[in-house]
Formats: structure tokens, C-alpha cells, sequence
């Protein structure tokens, strides 16, 4: 019905051209990924490696079997959730907070957690939780946690917030907002996209976070990344099992961020203000 | 409901200061419009009374209090700003719902509230629409409605109307001033337009350079403006100026020494400074039955406004310009003969521009 | 002049602000202070090979100063940052460019694109350890059936670097679309009008106009980046442990590998903390681009 | 006589485990344990670094959490000891053991191995060390007899190579960390020893005889990438069928022969003689008593049930060679065995390993973790071609030096 | 320098047809002027020509090409936004260079164009700015700069000067009319300020819900609106409209019978109809000397605007306005007798407001 302009056919092409060459080296390893997790174990690292085979279940199944799978998942979830929201209601705020004052220290701060090693943390923080009889709860997985999630949401939201017309804000102030109510009325959802991105993110790393339960979970309160590790071994390499493992453990923040895509796209809708 | 004071205010971004000293006082009930040229600072002391901007330095009170530390969601001042900002997730209802709704209005009240406002700005089509989904004109009325439907201590509007057409412009403008004295608010309104200044104002405060020239009723701004700035800024098209002289018993113009046809009386000023800046506004000429009694003047260019007709023309070496009646039908090349109403003509000091009188 | 404006600016409107950022800042400095001061106190200790702890003053630090290994994880570890921060950077907005123009892809294949990164790190390396073996590899059998030479990947001193930073390229790039997609939807669309009517090119938009106003967007992620490969752990501890030789050797490799495998705590906290205060510096120097590129 | 195996009924004792095959396998036993004792034992198992790293957070926070653990005492014995972290089992291996625990059947190599300083710090848990595992049917086809000597595997590569270009001779560890494993047992071969006199002897001739040969198998023979190949490449390798001879831990077996493709060409062996003859590494994975536990009694009950000859039985049906010479004889286990050639050759392997063994992996220093780095350097330099041999060894030795004074 | 056509076009906003059916054809080098209420669809049409809005259905042509598909970039128009749309991380220079340097045009010459629009305009202080550090005005300053320094084949102003005091505006006016008598180029200038439309436009377009009323020139529009619409549309305050009948050889006010004191050469479309609405704009009302020859009606409100002065009254059951000389005084509750001057009255039809003649 409407002529699109010639040059932006040209351009249309070009982009799928592109998002098909960034499709297959972006997906080539996750696909390799799934169907190495359908093959036989031994069949993983054979030479020349095999795309014809018979898929089988028999790494899942074994997963299920010697692993206590589902409550590592269940670990996981608590864990990853409780971190990420809490890194959300922290983080939510402060990015906004220093969005608006463009005083960055309190950033910068909750970013130090990230600058140093995680494994400088391992000794201080069993000593800490232990002195406090936190060891294996998933308080303390959660707590420790959020120090990583914390700062993503912060440092993600930062450019989104910023994004904002301060008209926006003073319309809002001249309206009868307080600074707390500017923030969730206004400005929150105005940042959908932003929100998004922060979730997923902060989602993935918790999700994908090891070295805290390491020390800080007890065997009931593992989580599911740090089972992984147990396919890994001298005399014992189970690839199939890991793969699936993977495959298991990649889906729910690939389920999260297919639920959030919405957001994912739409952005701020400006119209709203000149200049 | 309450009297605006400012004193001894200072604004400076960096090392330029937008408003460099500034007193004001603004009664309660009263509708002020500041105008000024652009970027003179009008904005900018709105910005101040809402609370959105720091002071540099001064104090300002809103009824008896001092408000200098009191954040702008605190004030109840309702506000439409130069640039709309709209809330651009919010449909037009809500934008201009919200404001009631963190009052705790109840629901129907909020409800015919902004069907009102709603209804005076013709904007009830466009109630469930994003502020992207809405023309220029009509985002600028959303900004309106949603002060109006508020009921605060004092109403800031920052050229509301300035994407409006003029008979919409008209309409607006009439409710606005039946709106302030219905509510009985103090107003203070941003314009460029003369018109709206010279209908809706109480007073005006005319601005330059973030200082305030003159401060009064419409009518004296307009017919005893304070100084020259005063004169060539109020008044469309503007004041005509010439320099002018005291001389042999008779005001000429200093450039080439004619004589302006002047009744004596309202040269009195003149005598005693010797020179200055003669103001004869665009309206304030007749065009003299006698070609001897006037001006001689040739038509340079004529611009048809329908109701009225401008001839602009040279004049003492300046460029200037009268307004005419259409029914004359002037052409360019005429030559007509021109001359001050008499008692119309003003006359300002040629080094600081203030009056004589 | 400007305290003046500060001390008039509203103070009820600062106290809420900074009640915002409360939590988060107490919940940090409750979180990491302990394990700062204890790490701090530990680096001034010596673990003697009998277990016995003392204290040693800045002898570990002096001995940093003469540890060949250091230097040259140093090294490393800068060598390695640059490099796949600069990938990483490039193709991260050049993969959000893509995607933003994609808008019609659906949801779930939107969300394939950016799925690497939620691979665990620990199953990343191992896959990618697998397919870039030099002799059972699927890279090298991919590179021979195209007629193209092999390479050793990981186990060549030369290139194992640029092939780590590859693989976390692979991993991470599109993490930072991710980031930039997100500030491109922030950007205004009404100037991108004003560049068409302007005459721009694609090109030159992006150039002049999507690239000055997604600074800032970059620059956080690179400050996020910066955090995670300056730290760059996981795929070489699972690749290559530091090798070959000493090849790919981070400090942070290094740091773990002294604490945890070479059991000197003391050693380590001092190496973490050196590597700490090189992390800090990186942020803050990014944190003053962001300020200078703020629009 | 009046042992009681329910003497700490109700008690909890938790065991750090390895996720390796031998932590697997004994944990398939659990419930048995709890049963028998009526203790609970709470398991906490993890891949063998990151183990590590747990072990190391909690012994140095000297907390009581952890009852019992695995190590490996040819690793990591000597500094865990100095350290303090292992209690002494000495007493209660001696007193507080059941009728049936048969002290004496434990492989004497190994319990000397995990004892230091006088001190007993852990029970043997399983029995392994690397073997050559070689492809009967190219040895056939490229007129190769199975290398008797270190100089016959080299000429056995030599021979594979220029028969069949596609196959990979030899392959070994060339990973930095892990060289130690295999280079410590073609060391003791040649008759090389790593310190003489309190220094590293890396270049005494035999010292740098090895590296050389140690290298050069793997530089000439060894397939492109060797540096960064562990037990996860080399059996990937030979299980593909793309080498003729690999020499790995016996451990691999299993995942050697998974899909049984290699099941029918598989012949095992101990590593060649070379001077010295044949001195295989011979190790074992180890459970030990946290000296912070309080509970050791309690904890040493779950010691001795695991490392008991009963259990072992069962875990050596689960291809988990025992430290236990009885166990080998036992008929149920000769059964399983003789199931399968490869089982029977893999057997007579390990009784090489479990009678000619040495536990030395590394330098037997308390830095030994440390100590196997700078091996793998020299060894990675000279494959890499980085350096002489002599250049190699004197770096090599002069780190190590100084490393042997840390004390 | 081109002419643009636009045939048959529609634009449709989901099912809202904003432009349901347009033609229109502007001459290479015309200085068109497009008004109309709020909404009407005025930017929506500029945008399509400017090629960023798509075409629901029709054809545009700029000069002989048709460019419904080219983009915007490669049309070669010169726009002003309503919203300015200013590039918020360049400096004003940068903005306003940024077209030309994009062309390849020296630097030398960038310089010196920037320089002159920047003193045409009054912002050289703020070339070095970036736009979140200017006033409205100033912005819509930069936003007119950034399209004047280009030369292209066409200009496309979006109400360029509502943010301007009336002495800037005034003076920009007859530098945009001079800028394009010098530059020949094809103008299309949307405003809602009367004066700007009547003194710049060679033709007016008067849009009402994206529909063309009336195509012309200022006078003829002004002086022979096409319909009702356009007639209540053009001229400030607004025409007043009277609902009349021809009854009995006479003009009668339908309301209440009175007659109108209107010669009768103007009647003759009215005897044929039988009734219309009659139209007479403020400014042609005449004070009728002898009260009896004129309609006597009382002052409801004043409006002095200082050049004139505005009287409201009521008149035939209407509300209705009439501009007269301020010397006259005027005041509230005064009577006065007011007259049509003769041959400025209009027609029209009382069912579809067409003209009447
Ligand atoms: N995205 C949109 N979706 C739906 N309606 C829209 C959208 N954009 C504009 N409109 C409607 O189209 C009509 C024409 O808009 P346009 O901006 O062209 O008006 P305009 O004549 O420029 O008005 P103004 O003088 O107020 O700027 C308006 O009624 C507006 O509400
Ligand atoms: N952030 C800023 N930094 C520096 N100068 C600024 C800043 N904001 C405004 N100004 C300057 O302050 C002056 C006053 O601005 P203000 O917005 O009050 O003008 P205004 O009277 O509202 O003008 P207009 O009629 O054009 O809207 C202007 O000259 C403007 O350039
Ligand atoms: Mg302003
Ligand atoms: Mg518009």
C-alpha cells in the first residue's frame, strides 16, 4: 500500500543480510550446544564431528537421574530471583537517584564489588556468614548475589534514565511529585526497555554465578551452575550430560528475556516534549 | 491564592547571569504577563517561582512564605511549559488527570474536571490518545488542560498558546482570564503576543536582560512606556524612533534639519535637553489632507493586512513604517503626506533611553 | 558562587534523592567492607609453608614488584582487555544497530541473538575448548574443508590471546548490544528526522548522529566490560590455564592460582588487591568519559 | 571386640567430596553407610578445583563444617599437613577400627604416602597412576611390536608416523598443570630423580635426558596443540580413534572405551622401561579427618566404612581399582574383570602400579602444587621449541631452588 | 527551486484519515502559506512533502520527479521543525553547519553562511552552546538557522516563529521573504499568525480536516473567502456571523426581524437564496454618526489593544465584535450605533456556508 523508498529496500536487504551472517556465528555454538546434548556422550568429541546422528535423551535422562536436578533448578530460581529483585529495588532507585544529581559515587561504589576478583570475597564473606550462622541459607546466596546484580541494573539504567527530558521530571515536580513518586510514576515506566535489559542481565549473571555457592551454599542449597561442574572431571568428563546441563540451564534466562522482549523493543516514546 | 515576591534575586549559569538583580512583587489575585525579547530571561524566573531552578542568591516568597529550600512539589503551583513536557507514556486524560489524582481528588471530581478543561480546549477527541499521536497545537493544549484542571496558588504559563490559531488563540485566551477571575488565582503568563498581553494582563512586566524595564497596567505600558526599550517593544508593528533636535524654537530631525510638524505642547522636554528620540508609533500617523501640513513620504512597501494596510517608507534617513486605512489603497512609489497624531508622539533621552518629560 | 547555589538548592528534594540511593550504597558498604579490610589485613600477612600466619608487612607487595609473573600477567591481562573490549565494543553496536533495525523479528529469535552470554562461562569454554581443538576440532575441520590452513587456537603462544578474546568476544558481544539497544531506544526519533532532512546518509547518521548519542550507552558498557575482562577468569582457567607457558596467564589466573592452588593467601590477597586497584582506575577513567560525552 | 558401629547413632558428619569416580562410586553406598551407623552423612561434592577452593575457604576459617574430605596426598599432602588441616588417624585407625578393617591389607605404598611427619592424614581411597594405552591393530599394520622400552616407543612413533600419516603416534599431557603426572613416571624410568641434595636436579643429565625425550615425543608424535591437552583431550583423542598410543591415567579406562569402539583394539600397559626399568607414578586419592572437626571420632567411623575392604569391593565392580592387594583376588571381583580383555590387561597394569609404584608427582616439597608449574613449563618450552634443553632445565631448576628454600 | 504537486493524495493515521483526498499544486519559486485550525493536518502534510511521513495512497511530485518513494535524505528540502528537533549533542554551530558540511561544501563557505544566518537570526552568543543551554526562542532560532543555510529545492517552515517576540518575528519575517526573492526557492511556510500569512504568502492554502478550503491569494482570501469556514477563519478577531433572511424587499436578522442596515447592491444573492448568513469582519463596522441610521447596541466589554480598540456587544441574539478608533473611548454599558460599511458585508449559504454572490 505505501511505497517504501528504493534505497531502503536496499537497505532492508543489507540488514537481513547482516542479521542472518550475525545469526550463524552468534547461534552456531548454541545450536552445536543443543545437539551435542542429543548425542551419545563419546559421540561429542568425535572426528570429523557428526551432524547425521540419532538423537537420544540418554543425557537428560542420566541428568535426572544422578542429579538431584530439579531442586538445584529450584536452588537456582530462589536465588536468581531473590537477587535480581533485590538488585532491581536497590538498584532502581539509586541509578535513578544518581541519574538525576549526576553524582556518581554511589555507582561507583556498588560497581567496587565488581572490580575485585570474586574469589577475594570467598574467605571474608564464609567468615561473615558463618558468624552469623548463614552458611547454606539462601539468604546468604541471595545477599551475596545481589552485590553482582546490584550494579548491572545500576550501570544499565544509568543511559536510559539519563535519556529522560528533565522537563519530564519538572513537570511531574510542578504537578505535586515527590522525588520517590517522580521515580515510579513517571520515570519507571519510561524506561521499560531499560528495566528489561536490566533484568535479563542481572538474571544471567546470578543465574550463571558460581563461585559464592561454592562456599556459601551447603549441599542442599547448591545451585544448578554449580552442579554443572560435576560433568567436569578428571576420568569423568561426561560431555553429553554437561551439554544438557547447559541446555537446561541456558533456557530459563532465554524464557526470561523472550518474556521481557516486548520490552525489549519499545522504547521511550518521545513526542512529548520540543527541543 | 497567593502574592509572589521576589527580591534581590540572582541567576547565574556559570558566569553569565541571566538575571542579574531583580525585584518584584506580584499581589495575590493578580494576572501578571511578563514579556520580553527572547532569551531575556522570562522562563527562566517562572522556572524560579515553580521551584525547578536554584537560586544563585535573593530570596522569594509565595504568600507569607519563604520558599527558597521548598521543592517545586510543594509549592501547589501549576504550571505549562514553553516545551509541553508531556508525559509520554500516559494518554491525554491521564496527563492531565495525575496531577488530581496526588491530590486525592476523588474520582469523579477528577472526572469532570478534566472533561471541562477538556471541553474549553477542544482537545475531548484526543483524550485517549499518546501526546506522540497529537499535532503541535494540540500537545501545547494538553499542557494547558492539565494545569488548569488544578486548582493551585498560583498558575505559571510559559506561551501556552503560541502554536494555537488565532481564533482558537481568541477562545482560549477569553477562558483563561474568566478562569482566573472565577478561581480568583494569581497568574503569571508568558507571551509574545501584544494582543494577549494587552487583553489579559492586569500588569506587565516588561523584561530585558533578566532586569525589569517597566511594571504597570497595559495601558500605560502602551501609552507611557518607560523607556525607549519599553516603546519599540510593545506595539506591532513597533514604535518608529528619530532622532531629533531642539532647535531655532522648532523639533527637527537631527539627520537632515526638516522640521517635524509637532503641536509645540508636547515638546516641552525637548527644549530643556536639547536633543533626543522622537516615538511615533505605526498608528499614530495621519495621513494630512494638505500635503503642505505634513510629511512628504514616498511608499517603499505596502503590506495589505486586511483590516488595516502598512506603508513603510524613509524617513529622516530611518526606515519607518505607518499604518494606514486600506481604503486608501496605497501603492508603492505614492507619495503621501504624513503627520503625528498630536499628543501621540513620545520622546526619549539619546544616551539612556528614558523618557522626557 | 556555586556553594552559594548549593546551599539554596532544595534540601528536602536532596534528602530524598539520597534516600534513593541509600540502600543500595548500605547495602554495598555492608556487603564488601568486611572482606575489603579482612583482605587488606590478610595481604599484609605471610603464610608460611608450615601454615603458620605473621605478619609481614609490605613483603608481599615488594615481592610483587620483583615477580616476573606479575608483570607479565599484567601484561597479559592489559593486552587481553584492550583487545576484546575493542571487539567486543565494535561488533556489540554494530549487533544493536542490526537488531534495532530488525524490528519485525519475532520475539523468541530476538532473543536467540543474544543468548550466548547466558551460556554459563564454564560451558562456553568447554564447548569452545572442544570445537577449537587443532587436530578434533570442528574450527580446523570447518578451515581445511575451505581449503584453509589450520591454526593451533589455544595452544599457539601467539594466538592464544587474540583466541581467547575471541571466545569471550563470541560470549559477550552480545551482552554490550544488548546495553546499546537499550540506549537506542532511548534516543529521540525526531532527530533522526531532522538528519534525514539534513541530507545524511545511513552512514553519516550513524556516524555523526547514532554514534555521539549512544557515547554515553557505550561507555557504560564498557565501564561493565571492563570490570569482567580486566577480572578475565573463567575461559582460560578452563582453556588453557594460563598456557601455553605462561602465554595467557591474567592475574587474575594467577591470583586464584597462588590462593587456591598454591594455597599463599597472603600472596594472593595482595595480587587481588593490586588487580582491584587496577580495575577502580579503569572505572573511574571511564566514568570521566562518561561525564565528557554526556549530551 | 567392642566396636560398635552404631557408637554415634544420630550423628551428622559431613563429607567433602570429589565429584571424580571415586567419590561417585563410594556415594552410591550412602545409604548403606547411614543404615550400618545410623549417623547421616551429609555430602557436599564438587569437581575437584572447585573443591579445593571450598576446602581451602573452610580450613582457613578453621571452621568445624567440613567432618571428613578427599585429597590427594601426592599432591597437596605435604602442605595440608604442614598447614595443620589433616587430623591424625594414626591412633584411631589402630584402636577404634572394626574387626574386619584389615589395616594391613591397605596398599603399605599409599598409607606411607599419606603419612607425614609421622603423622597418618589419610586412609587410601582407590589406586591409579598413568598407563599407556596402545592400538593393537596399527601396531599390526605398521609392523610395530608393543614398546617394551622408552627408545622402543620412540621408534614405534617414528614407525606409525610414516605408515599411517593420518593417525597420531603418541599423545600425552602436555597441559602445564597436568605434565607432572605422566612426566614424574618417565622421570623415575630413566632413573632420574627431581632433587639431589636439597637442590632441583632438572639438569642432571638423566633430569634433562627426560625432558628432552618427554618433549620431543610429544613435539615430533604428539598431535598439533599438545600443550593444552589433559585427560579430556587425550581420551577424546584415542577414543576417536586418531592415536595409536596415549599415555593417560588409568582412570580413563572408562571413558576410553565408552561406545566401544576402542573396546577390540585396546592393549594396556604399564609406561616402557627406560633405565631405571619401570617405576610407574602410582597414586591415590586419599579421605582424611578435618582437623577442625568436632566430631572426629564420629567422622573416622565414615573413614574407615569407606576405605573398608567390603566397600572397596564393591567399588572396584564400579572400575575403581582398589588400594587393597586382597581385593583383587577376591572371585566376584576376577569375574568382572574377566569379563572384558582390556579389564584383565588393565588389571595387570595396575599390579605393576600397586607393587613397582612410586607416589611422587612433583617435587616431594610442601610447594608441590607450585613445583608441578615450573615441570610444565620446561616441558611446554621445549615442545613449543622456546628454548634448549639446557636453557630450560636451568630456568627450570633455578625457580625450583628457590622454591625448595621457601621454607 | 522547484514546484511540488500533490495529487489525490490520502494519509491515514489507523483508520483516521487525516488527509482524506488533497490536490495541490505549488509553482517552482512560490511562497505558499498554509493555515488552518489546529490539527488540521498542516505538519502532516509538510512532513509527507519533507518524505517522512509515508503516503497511505496518491502521488507527489517535486519538480518533475515523482519522489513518493525516495527518502527524505535525497530529496533535498530544507526543513523547520515544529519541535525543533535539534541534534542535542552538537553545538549550535554544529547544528546549523552540519547539512552544508554533509554536501562537501568548503569550509570556508560553511563558515561564513553559518555566520550570516547566525546574525539574521540574533543567536551569534550562543554559537557555541549546546541547545539544553537556550531559551524556546532561541532554540526555534537555531532550528530556522540550521534550514537557512542551505540552499535547496524547497523550504519547509513548520510555524518557524511562534516562540518570537513580535519585533524579532517581525524583523526574521522580512528576512525569510528577502531570503527567498533572492534564493528563487519554492517556499511552504505553515503559521498561525495572521499578519505572517497575509504579508509573506504570494498564496494562502486554508486547510480544514485536511481538506483544501481555499487556494489564493492574501487579498482574495481576506477579501473573498470561498466559504464560511475560510471567512471565520482569516482576519482577528473573527468575522461576525449573523444568521439573515430577504424579507419583504428588506435584509432581516432571522432571529428577531430587525433589520440590517445594509445598501442593497450587496443583496442580491440573498433575494435568490432566501436566507444565509450574513458576515461582517470587526474592522468594517462603521460608528454610525446618526444613531438611527445605524444598530444601537450595547458595550459588553472593552478590549483596548492600544492601536485600536475592541468592543463587544451583543447583537441579534449574537456575540459579536467590532474594532473601532480607541480615540472613541469606549466604555462598558455605553451605547453606541454601529453599521456594515458598505461592500465589505458577506454572504452565505446557510446549509454548507458556501459564498454567496
Ligand atoms: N501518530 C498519530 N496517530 C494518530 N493521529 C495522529 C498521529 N499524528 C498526528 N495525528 C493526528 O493528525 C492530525 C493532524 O496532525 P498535524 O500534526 O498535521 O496537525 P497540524 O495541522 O500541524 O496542527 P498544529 O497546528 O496543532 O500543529 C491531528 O488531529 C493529530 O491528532
Ligand atoms: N543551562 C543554561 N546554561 C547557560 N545559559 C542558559 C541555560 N539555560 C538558559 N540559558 C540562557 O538564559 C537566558 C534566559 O533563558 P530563558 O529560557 O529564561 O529565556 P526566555 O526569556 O524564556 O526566552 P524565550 O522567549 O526565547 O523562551 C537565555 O539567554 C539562555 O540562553
Ligand atoms: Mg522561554
Ligand atoms: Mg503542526
Amino acid at each position: 500500500m505505501t511505497d517504501a523508498p528504493t534505497t531502503d529496500r536496499w537497505i532492508r536487504y543489507l540488514n537481513l543480510l547482516q542479521l542472518a551472517l550475525a545469526g550463524i556465528i552468534i547461534l552456531a555454538p548454541t545450536v552445536w550446544m543443543v545437539l551435542s546434548s542429543l548425542k551419545p556422550s563419546f559421540e561429542v568429541t568425535a572426528y570429523p564431528p557428526t551432524l547425521v546422528f540419532t538423537p537420544t535423551l540418554e543425557n537428560y535422562v542420566q541428568l535426572m537421574k544422578t542429579t538431584p536436578f530439579a531442586s538445584y533448578a529450584v536452588n537456582s530460581l530462589i536465588v536468581t530471583i531473590g537477587s535480581t529483585s533485590l538488585g532491581l529495588l536497590f538498584g532502581i532507585p539509586a541509578a535513578f537517584a544518581v541519574s538525576w544529581t549526576r553524582v556518581s559515587w554511589p555507582a561507583i561504589l556498588t560497581l567496587a564489588a565488581r572490580m575485585a576478583p570474586g574469589t577475594l570475597f570467598l574467605l571474608p564473606w564464609y567468615v561473615m556468614f558463618r558468624q552469623v550462622g548463614m552458611i547454606g541459607s539462601y539468604t546468604a546466596l541471595i545477599l551475596s548475589h545481589a552485590v553482582i546484580t546490584l550494579p548491572i541494573v545500576i550501570w544499565v539504567l544509568l543511559p536510559s534514565f539519563d535519556g529522560i527530558p528533565r522537563s519530564v521530571y519538572e513537570a511531574a515536580q510542578v504537578d505535586g511529585c515527590s522525588v520517590t513518586r517522580i521515580l515510579w510514576r513517571i520515570a519507571l515506566p519510561l524506561v521499560g526497555s531499560g528495566i528489561a535489559v536490566a533484568a535479563i542481565l542481572a538474571f544471567v549473571f546470578s543465574w550463571n554465578y558460581f563461585l559464592f555457592a561454592l562456599v556459601l551454599s551447603n549441599g542442599d542449597s547448591k545451585t544448578l551452575i554449580a552442579a554443572a561442574f560435576n560433568f567436569i572431571g578428571e576420568g569423568s568428563t561426561q560431555w553429553g550430560a554437561l551439554m544438557a546441563a547447559a541446555t537446561l540451564i541456558a533456557l530459563p534466562p532465554l524464557i526470561l528475556a523472550a518474556l521481557v522482549q516486548r520490552w525489549l523493543v519499545s522504547g521511550l516514546t518521545l513526542g512529548a516534549v520540543k527541543g | 491564592m497567593a502574592s509572589i515576591s521576589i527580591r534581590n534575586l540572582v541567576k547565574r549559569y556559570g558566569n553569565f547571569a541571566v538575571i542579574p538583580d531583580l525585584n518584584l512583587e506580584i499581589a495575590d489575585h493578580e494576572f501578571v504577563v511578563f514579556v520580553g525579547p527572547s532569551g531575556c530571561g522570562k522562563s527562566t524566573l517562572l522556572r524560579i517561582i515553580a521551584g525547578l531552578e536554584p537560586i544563585t542568591a535573593g530570596e522569594l516568597y509565595i504568600g507569607d512564605k519563604r520558599v527558597n529550600g521548598i521543592p517545586a512539589a510543594q509549592r501547589d503551583i501549576a504550571m505549562v511549559f514553553q516545551d509541553y513536557a508531556l508525559y509520554p507514556h500516559m494518554r491525554v486524560y491521564e496527563n492531565m488527570s495525575f496531577a488530581l489524582e496526588l491530590r486525592g481528588t476523588p474520582k469523579a471530581e477528577i472526572d469532570a474536571r478534566v472533561k471541562r478543561a477538556a471541553a474549553l480546549l477542544h482537545i475531548e477527541p484526543y483524550l485517549d490518545r499518546k501526546p506522540k499521536e497529537l499535532s503541535g497545537g494540540q500537545r501545547q493544549r494538553v499542557a494547558m488542560g492539565r494545569a488548569i484542571v488544578r486548582n493551585p496558588k498560583a498558575f505559571l504559563f510559559d506561551e501556552p498558546l503560541s502554536n494555537l490559531d488565532a481564533k482558537l488563540r481568541g477562545q482560549v485566551r477569553a477562558e483563561i482570564k474568566a478562569l482566573s477571575q472565577e478561581l480568583k488565582t494569581t497568574m503569571v503568563f508568558v507571551t509574545h503576543d501584544q494582543i494577549e498581553a494587552m487583553t489579559m494582563a492586569d500588569r506587565i512586566v516588561v523584561l530585558q536582560s533578566g532586569a525589569v524595564q517597566q511594571y504597570d497596567t497595559p495601558e500605560a505600558v502602551y501609552e507611557r512606556p518607560a523607556n525607549q526599550f519599553v516603546a519599540g517593544f510593545i506595539g506591532s508593528p513597533a514604535m518608529n524612533f528619530f532622532p531629533v533636535e531642539w532647535r531655532g524654537e522648532a523639533v527637527v530631525f537631527s539627520q537632515d534639519g526638516a522640521r517635524v510638524p509637532l503641536g509645540l505642547e508636547s515638546c516641552g522636554p525637548l527644549r530643556q535637553a536639547g536633543k533626543g528620540v522622537l516615538g511615533i508609533r505605526p498608528e499614530h500617523f495621519a495621513v494630512a489632507a494638505d500635503p503642505a501640513d505634513g510629511m512628504a513620504v514616498m511608499i517603499k512597501l505596502v503590506e495589505p493586512l486586511g483590516s488595516d494596510t502598512l506603508i513603510h517608507f524613509d524617513l529622516a534617513g530611518a526606515s519607518a513604517i505607518a499604518r494606514v486605512d486600506p481604503s486608501l489603497r496605497p501603492k508603492v512609489g505614492d507619495r503621501v503626506s504624513l503627520r503625528p497624531q498630536p499628543g501621540k508622539t513620545h520622546l526619549f533621552d539619546s544616551t539612556d533611553g528614558r523618557v522626557l518629560q | 558562587m556555586s556553594d552559594a547555589a548549593a546551599t539554596l538548592t532544595q534540601d528536602r528534594q536532596r534528602l530524598e534523592l539520597s534516600a534513593l540511593s541509600a540502600p543500595a550504597v548500605i547495602f554495598t558498604v555492608a556487603m564488601i567492607a568486611f572482606p575489603v579490610v579482612y583482605t587488606i589485613w590478610l595481604g599484609f600477612q605471610s603464610f608460611s609453608s608450615t601454615g603458620k600466619q605473621s605478619f609481614a608487612g609490605i613483603a608481599n607487595y615488594s615481592k610483587l614488584a620483583s615477580d616476573y609473573e606479575f608483570w607479565h600477567g599484567l601484561w597479559i591481562t592489559i593486552a587481553l582487555y584492550i583487545l576484546a573490549l575493542v571487539l567486543q565494543l565494535v561488533f556489540g553496536v554494530w549487533l544493536a544497530l542490526v537488531l534495532f533495525h530488525a524490528k519485525r523479528l519475532p520475539g523468541i529469535v530476538r532473543s536467540m541473538f543474544i543468548s550466548p552470554f547466558m551460556m554459563p562461562p564454564v560451558v562456553a569454554g568447554m564447548m569452545w575448548l572442544v570445537i577449537l581443538d587443532p587436530s578434533l576440532g570442528a574450527a580446523n575441520y570447518i578451515l581445511q574443508s575451505l581449503g584453509l590452513p589450520p591454526s593451533e587456537w589455544l595452544a599457539s603462544p601467539t594466538w592464544v590471546i587474540p583466541t581467547v578474546a575471541l571466545i569471550d568476544s563470541w560470549q559477550w558481544t552480545p551482552y554490550v548490544a544488548l546495553i546499546v539497544l537499550g540506549g537506542l531506544q532511548s534516543l529521540p526519533p525526531s532527530v533522526y528526522e531532522a538528519a534525514q532532512i539534513d541530507g545524511a546518509s545511513p552512514f553519516k547518521t550513524f556516524q555523526r548522529i547514532t554514534l555521539p548519542l549512544l557515547l554515553p550507552t557505550i561507555v557504560t558498557a564498557a565501564i561493565l566490560r571492563s570490570v569482567d575482562l580486566l577480572r578475565f577468569f573463567d575461559i582460560i582457567y578452563i582453556t588453557t590455564q594460563g598456557g601455553p607457558g605462561n602465554a595467557s596467564n591474567t592475574l587474575n589466573v594467577y591470583g586464584f592460582r597462588v590462593g587456591f592452588e598454591f594455597f599463599n593467601i597472603g600472596y594472593a590477597s595482595a595480587l587481588m588487591l593490586t588487580l582491584t586497584a587496577i580495575v577502580f582506575g579503569a572505572v573511574l577513567a571511564f566514568n570521566r568519559l562518561r561525564g565528557a560525552v554526556a549530551w | 571386640a567392642d566396636f560398635d558401629w552404631k557408637k554415634f547413632q544420630g550423628k551428622t558428619v559431613t563429607f567433602l567430596a570429589n565429584n571424580n569416580p571415586v567419590g561417585l562410586a563410594l556415594l552410591t553406598y550412602k545409604a548403606d553407610f547411614e543404615k550400618l551407623t545410623g549417623m547421616t552423612l551429609k555430602v557436599d561434592g564438587y569437581q575437584e578445583q572447585q573443591m579445593r577452593q571450598r576446602l581451602v575457604t573452610v580450613m582457613n576459617a578453621r571452621s568445624d563444617e567440613v567432618d571428613v574430605f578427599m585429597t590427594l596426598p601426592s599432591r597437596e599432602g605435604e602442605q595440608f599437613a604442614a598447614a595443620g588441616w589433616y587430623a591424625d588417624l594414626s591412633a584411631m585407625s589402630k584402636n577404634e577400627a572394626a574387626a574386619e578393617y584389615d589395616l594391613a591389607g591397605l596398599s603399605q605404598a599409599l598409607l606411607k604416602a599419606g603419612t607425614f611427619n609421622g603423622k597418618l592424614t589419610s586412609m587410601p581411597m582407590n589406586i591409579e597412576g598413568p598407563i599407556l594405552y596402545y592400538r593393537t591393530d596399527i601396531l599390526k599394520k605398521c609392523g610395530v611390536e608393543k614398546p617394551a622400552t622408552i627408545k622402543d616407543l620412540e621408534a614405534a612413533a617414528q614407525k606409525i608416523k610414516a605408515c599411517d600419516s593420518t593417525i597420531t603416534p603418541f599423545v600425552s599431557r602436555g597441559l602445564k598443570p597436568a605434565v607432572a603426572y605422566t612426566f614424574s613416571n618417565m622421570l623415575h624410568n630413566i632413573g632420574g630423580t627431581y632433587m639431589a641434595n636439597g637442590k632441583s636436579n632438572l639438569c642432571s643429565p638423566k633430569g634433562k635426558q627426560t625432558l628432552d625425550t618427554y618433549s620431543r615425543l610429544l613435539r615430533e608424535y604428539g598431535p598439533p596443540g599438545v600443550v593444552n591437552y589433559s585427560f579430556q583431550q587425550i581420551s577424546a583423542l584415542y577414543r576417536g580413534g586418531r592415536a595409536a598410543m596415549s599415555f593417560e591415567s588409568s582412570n580413563e579406562l572408562r571413558t576410553v572405551m565408552d561406545g566401544g569402539e576402542r573396546l577390540k583394539d585396546t592393549g594396556l600397559a604399564p609406561f616402557p622401561a627406560g633405565e631405571a626399568g619401570q617405576v610407574p607414578t602410582a597414586i591415590g586419592w586419599g579421605i582424611a579427618v578435618s582437623a577442625y572437626s568436632r566430631q572426629p571420632e564420629a567422622a573416622w567411623y565414615f573413614v574407615q566404612w569407606a576405605t573398608s575392604p567390603e566397600i572397596q569391593k564393591r567399588m572396584a565392580l564400579q572400575g575403581i581399582a582398589p588400594p587393597r592387594p586382597a581385593v583383587a583376588n577376591d572371585p566376584e571381583y576376577r569375574k568382572w574383570i574377566d569379563a572384558e580383555p582390556v579389564r584383565k590387561e588393565w588389571q595387570a597394569a595396575l599390579d605393576v602400579l600397586a607393587t613397582k609404584g612410586s607416589s611422587e608427582v612433583g617435587y616431594p616439597i610442601v610447594a608441590n602444587p607450585q613445583s608441578r608449574e615450573f615441570i610444565g613449563q620446561a616441558v611446554q618450552d621445549l615442545i613449543l621449541k622456546q628454548k634448549t634443553v639446557d636453557q630450560a632445565c636451568a630456568e627450570a631448576d633455578k625457580a625450583l631452588d628457590a622454591l625448595i628454600a621457601q621454607k
